[in-house]
């Protein structure tokens, strides 16, 4: 793993951690559940720098992809935002 | 010889099979489940006499452990896969009287029986997460199932501390993986004395946290009485009789057969202290009856994980059969006043004690049942009871625990008030009668007469315990029987 | 707020000493291949005849798990749907989608099922494999249902797929006990590695699992959707 | 700046914040989604211990030349497994949710008090 990725690595990890702000702060349940995705996308690039391909797909089509629709879904039922 | 892995494999296939039959008819899936368990039960039977010293290997992927995966079936394992396909298959005649089911509800409660069995009957660590995996889910869905607005309640809290708890159980097994290169329960123990201590001790909380939820340990057990008030009272019966004893077989697994006895297990016997204690003292002040039972069959749980962990001190193979007859009264005993209760209340969610009074007098046989239930489960004379209760002292007393001893007899008066005072009060004043069918009163009927069959002639029962004690105790023999040599 | 702080500190100070344990116990990429993992690395073309190696732990050495995870999938759709049954459907206003949208849609569609299906096809090559395939098939129907306001995929259709698929899974394993012994043991022929046609029973499971995947992803969408 | 700080701390991170967002969360979606990071965090900490420094992914798609030097395989078989126990469990949970939001009208548990919290 040569220094040009781990720095990439490290820039991503504020994103993650941004990320995760959002996810915690937010009132707006849209803009977390979009922040959790955000969450799942950078973790599937991780993924790939860790030399796990088949579980990078994975994550990205279960973790980023499917788990955000049906979570948008139950969203839509559930009530957008935190107070109600 | 059936190979035993057709136990899981008949199971799967039958659950998969249910919605292309309830296509044809809808009758159908209800037959399922029973048929499922017969086939299972004789697979079972049929395997007894191979299983004698040592563990059964059953690989998978025609490989040898620890290369592929495989199932380990020792005598300790082999009865508690028959005990939980037994009430399994009561159950499932149970349920044959109710017509107006979803078919899914049928698939829930198959797969259910499935992961129990699986937990039990596998070899593998990281299997008995999947399957661990299985058995929550399920029991999710099956605590949720009566959509009202306690039962919503407890499936939600249920499934938020079993999906942390199982998370941590992966990170254990993740742990012992790393150290050891291998998934395989029996290489591990095998390579035990290899690991640092302080990887041990990580790893042993870690999995602790996982088998905690299903056994109900004290600061893991919020859930229970929750989930257990919500439910349907079948569901009830399923969560203590079945769900549990996977815990308790789970966690008598790997405390022995992987650590070895090891001293984490003092964490345990403090946490089932405490567990018997609260919970016991919870349930002498709840008015709802069905909560009350919750409580103390945490309690019992309690008492169950401390017997459990004091065999760390000495490989006795008379607490593990204590253990082993704790968990039979629990599971018939608590099952029985479950479903009788159910029967008492008329199935309408009124189990506040003044609701019930005079109930069983209304209802005799109801009534009669939850008796017995009752008086098994404080430990009468003449009850199946009486006999864990005894063991469990006696148990203390070998292992120089002495002032235990007088903690469970103070609780057990605890536990004959309360329930004397809920039996008075069935009997006294006018009742509610509602009427039972044919097929629950049979169910019924045959978990009381395990209670006092075995509660008069307690031989047979003891035996049979004590030949799982002693092949849960040989730990050398399993581990050589399953990748030899050690 | 004061309860929160402290869940602040209580959570944070698990996570020091968790991470602490971690980073002096299981230095980073300094851990050598050793039991099973070296086995199934200097092994696994032999034995199984797939390129990918976590393709052949995935469905042939612990395939047993993977049929469990197959099960948990299952038992997932099964519960949604038992719980989500007979909700009472709210009329709400739902935005028309645009023509744009509708047209993309209808022919990115195609294109999206070939591709799932070449990850399944491949998963013994390539990564991938039946579970982000099946991934994909559903995401291609979770595309229709929002841009089509017609397209409903027919319930019964769907589980019949799950469960063919999953009775055929069940019946690839008791094959393997029949044939081999032992179940879902590995009884077709191996073929030359890194081409399409080998690896015996992996692509067949493979293909099993991302049909499976597919209808059980499909048809949890479709039950929230209508709920 | 090494990898160990970088994956390790990311994972621990996430785990962290995810337990903090289940235990402090107000909306049962957002517990939910706490519950959904720490699973991404826990995944990405078995996935870097199994990293190999140097290492290639376990494809021999260059077969018959082999690389010798491989990251370990078996954790991502195991993470792909958790992968799509996670999705199912967080499946589970939403049905569950969306019920109770039929029945109760809301989704906050300061409003749920039918069985004490």
């Amino acid at each position: 793993m040569n220094n040009l990725i781990l720095f990439m690595g490290f820039g991503l990890s504020l994103v993650l951690v941004v990320a995760t702000f959002v996810v915690w702060l937010s009132k707006d349940l849209l803009v977390a559940i979009l922040g959790s995705a955000v969450v799942s996308l950078v973790a599937s690039i991780f993924f790939l720098i860790l030399q796990a391909p088949d579980v990078a797909i994975t994550e990205a089509a279960i973790g980023a992809g499917l788990t955000t629709g049906i979570l948008l879904y139950a969203m839509k039922k559930a009530g957008r935002y935190e107070d109600d | 010889m059936v190979s035993p892995i057709l136990v899981i494999a008949l199971s799967l296939f039958f659950a998969f099979v249910i919605p292309l039959l309830g296509m044809v008819s809808k009758k159908l899936p209800r037959l399922v489940p029973p048929l499922a368990m017969l086939v299972n039960l004789w697979i079972l039977i049929t395997n007894i006499k191979f299983v004698s010293r040592g563990a059964m290997l059953v690989t998978t992927a025609g490989l040898k452990p620890p290369i592929a995966i495989n199932l380990a079936i020792d005598r300790f394992s082999l009865l508690f896969v028959i005990l939980i396909q037994l009430i399994g298959l009561l159950l499932s005649v149970y349920y044959l009287s109710q017509d107006n089911r979803d078919q899914r509800f049928y698939m829930l409660f198959l797969l259910n029986i499935l992961g129990a069995s699986g937990i039990v009957m596998t070899g593998d660590i990281f299997n008995s997460f999947v399957f661990l995996e299985i058995l929550e889910i399920s029991s999710f869905g099956l605590v949720a199932s009566k959509k009202d607005r306690k039962a919503l309640e407890g499936g939600f809290k249920y499934m938020v501390i079993g999906a942390i708890g199982s998370s941590l159980y992966l990170l254990g097994i993740i742990v012992l993986y790393l150290t050891t290169g291998s998934l395989n329960m029996a290489e591990i123990a095998k390579l035990m004395p290899h690991i640092p201590e302080s990887i041990k001790l990580f790893a042993a909380l870690l999995l602790l946290a996982g088998i905690g939820v299903e056994v109900e340990l004290f600061p893991l057990n919020a859930w229970a009485p929750d989930a257990y008030h919500g439910a349907k009272d079948e569901i009830s019966t399923q969560l203590s009789s079945i769900i549990s004893k996977a815990g308790i077989y789970l966690a008598a697994r790997i405390f022995f057969t992987i650590f070895n006895g090891f001293y984490a297990l003092k964490i345990i016997f403090y946490l089932g202290v405490i567990t018997f204690v609260i919970a016991e003292l919870a349930a002498l002040m709840q008015k709802n009856v069905k909560r009350m039972l919750a409580y103390s069959s945490i309690g019992q749980m309690g008492l169950l994980m401390l017997i459990l962990s004091l065999v760390a001190k000495r490989g006795d193979v008379f607490v593990i059969t204590t253990v082993i007859l704790l968990a039979l009264n629990h599971a018939f005993g608590k099952g029985l006043l479950f479903l009788s209760l159910g029967a008492l209340s008329g199935g309408n969610g009124e189990y506040e004690i003044e609701n019930l009074g005079g109930n069983g007098r209304a209802n005799p046989l109801a009534g009669f049942l939850f008796t017995v239930g009752a008086l098994s489960i404080v430990g009468m004379p003449f009850f199946f009871g009486f006999w864990s209760k005894i063991s469990a002292l006696i148990s203390l007393m070998k292992t120089n625990v002495i002032y235990l001893i007088a903690l469970v007899l103070v609780i057990s008066l605890v536990e004959i008030y309360y329930y004397g005072n809920v039996i008075v009060n069935l009997f006294r004043g006018e009742g509610k009668k509602y009427g039972i069918s044919i097929v629950p009163a049979a169910v019924m009927i045959l978990f009381a007469l395990f209670v006092i069959v075995f509660g008069i002639w307690p031989h047979p029962v003891f035996q049979i315990a004590q030949s799982a004690a002693v092949s849960l105790i040989e730990r050398t023999t399993y581990i050589s029987s399953i990748i030899g040599g050690m | 707020m004061i309860r929160k702080i402290i869940a602040f500190l209580v959570v944070f100070y698990f996570g020091y000493i968790l991470y602490s344990f971690i980073a002096v116990n299981f230095p980073f990429g300094e851990r050598p291949l050793k039991g099973v993992a070296a086995h199934y690395v200097d092994k696994g073309i032999e034995e199984e005849g797939a390129t990918n190696i976590v393709t052949s732990i995935v469905t042939l050495y612990r395939g047993f798990d993977t049929l469990g995870e197959v099960t948990v999938l299952f038992l997932a759709a099964t519960g949604l749907g038992l719980l989500l049954a007979g909700m009472k459907e709210e009329e709400k206003e739902k935005p028309e989608p645009t023509l744009i949208m509708e047209t993309t849609t209808r022919y990115l569609f195609p294109l999206v099922l070939l591709f799932g299906t070449y990850i399944f096809i491949h998963g013994h090559l390539t990564p991938g494999g039946g579970f982000p395939a099946g991934v994909v098939i559903a995401t291609g129907y979770f595309m229709m249902f929002i841009a089509q306001k017609q397209f409903k995929p027919s319930e019964y259709l769907l589980s019949a797929t799950e469960s063919f698929a999953g009775t055929l899974y069940v019946i690839m394993g008791l094959l393997g006990l029949a044939l081999a012994f032992s179940f879902l043991a590995n009884v077709m022929p191996l073929g030359v590695p890194n081409t399409v046609f080998s690896a015996g029973i992996i692509p067949v499971i493979y293909i099993i699992i991302g049909f499976k995947v597919g209808s059980e992803m499909t048809g949890i969408l479709a039950h929230l959707k209508e709920a | 700046m090494n990898g160990g700080l970088l994956f390790y701390g990311s994972s621990v991170f996430l785990m962290v914040m995810g337990i903090f967002i289940a235990i402090t969360g107000k909306h049962l979606i957002k517990i939910l989604l706490g519950i959904d990071l720490f699973d991404v965090g826990l995944n990405l900490l078995i996935i870097s211990f199994g990293y190999v420094n140097g290492g290639t992914a376990p494809i021999f798609s260059k077969y018959p030349h082999i690389f010798k030097n491989v990251v370990d395989p078996v954790p991502q078989a195991l993470v792909l497994t958790a992968i799509v126990i996670g999705v199912a469990e967080m499946a589970m949970g939403l049905a569950i949710v969306m019920k109770i939001k039929e029945k109760f009208g809301t989704c906050n548990i300061a409003k749920l008090k039918e069985l004490k919290w």
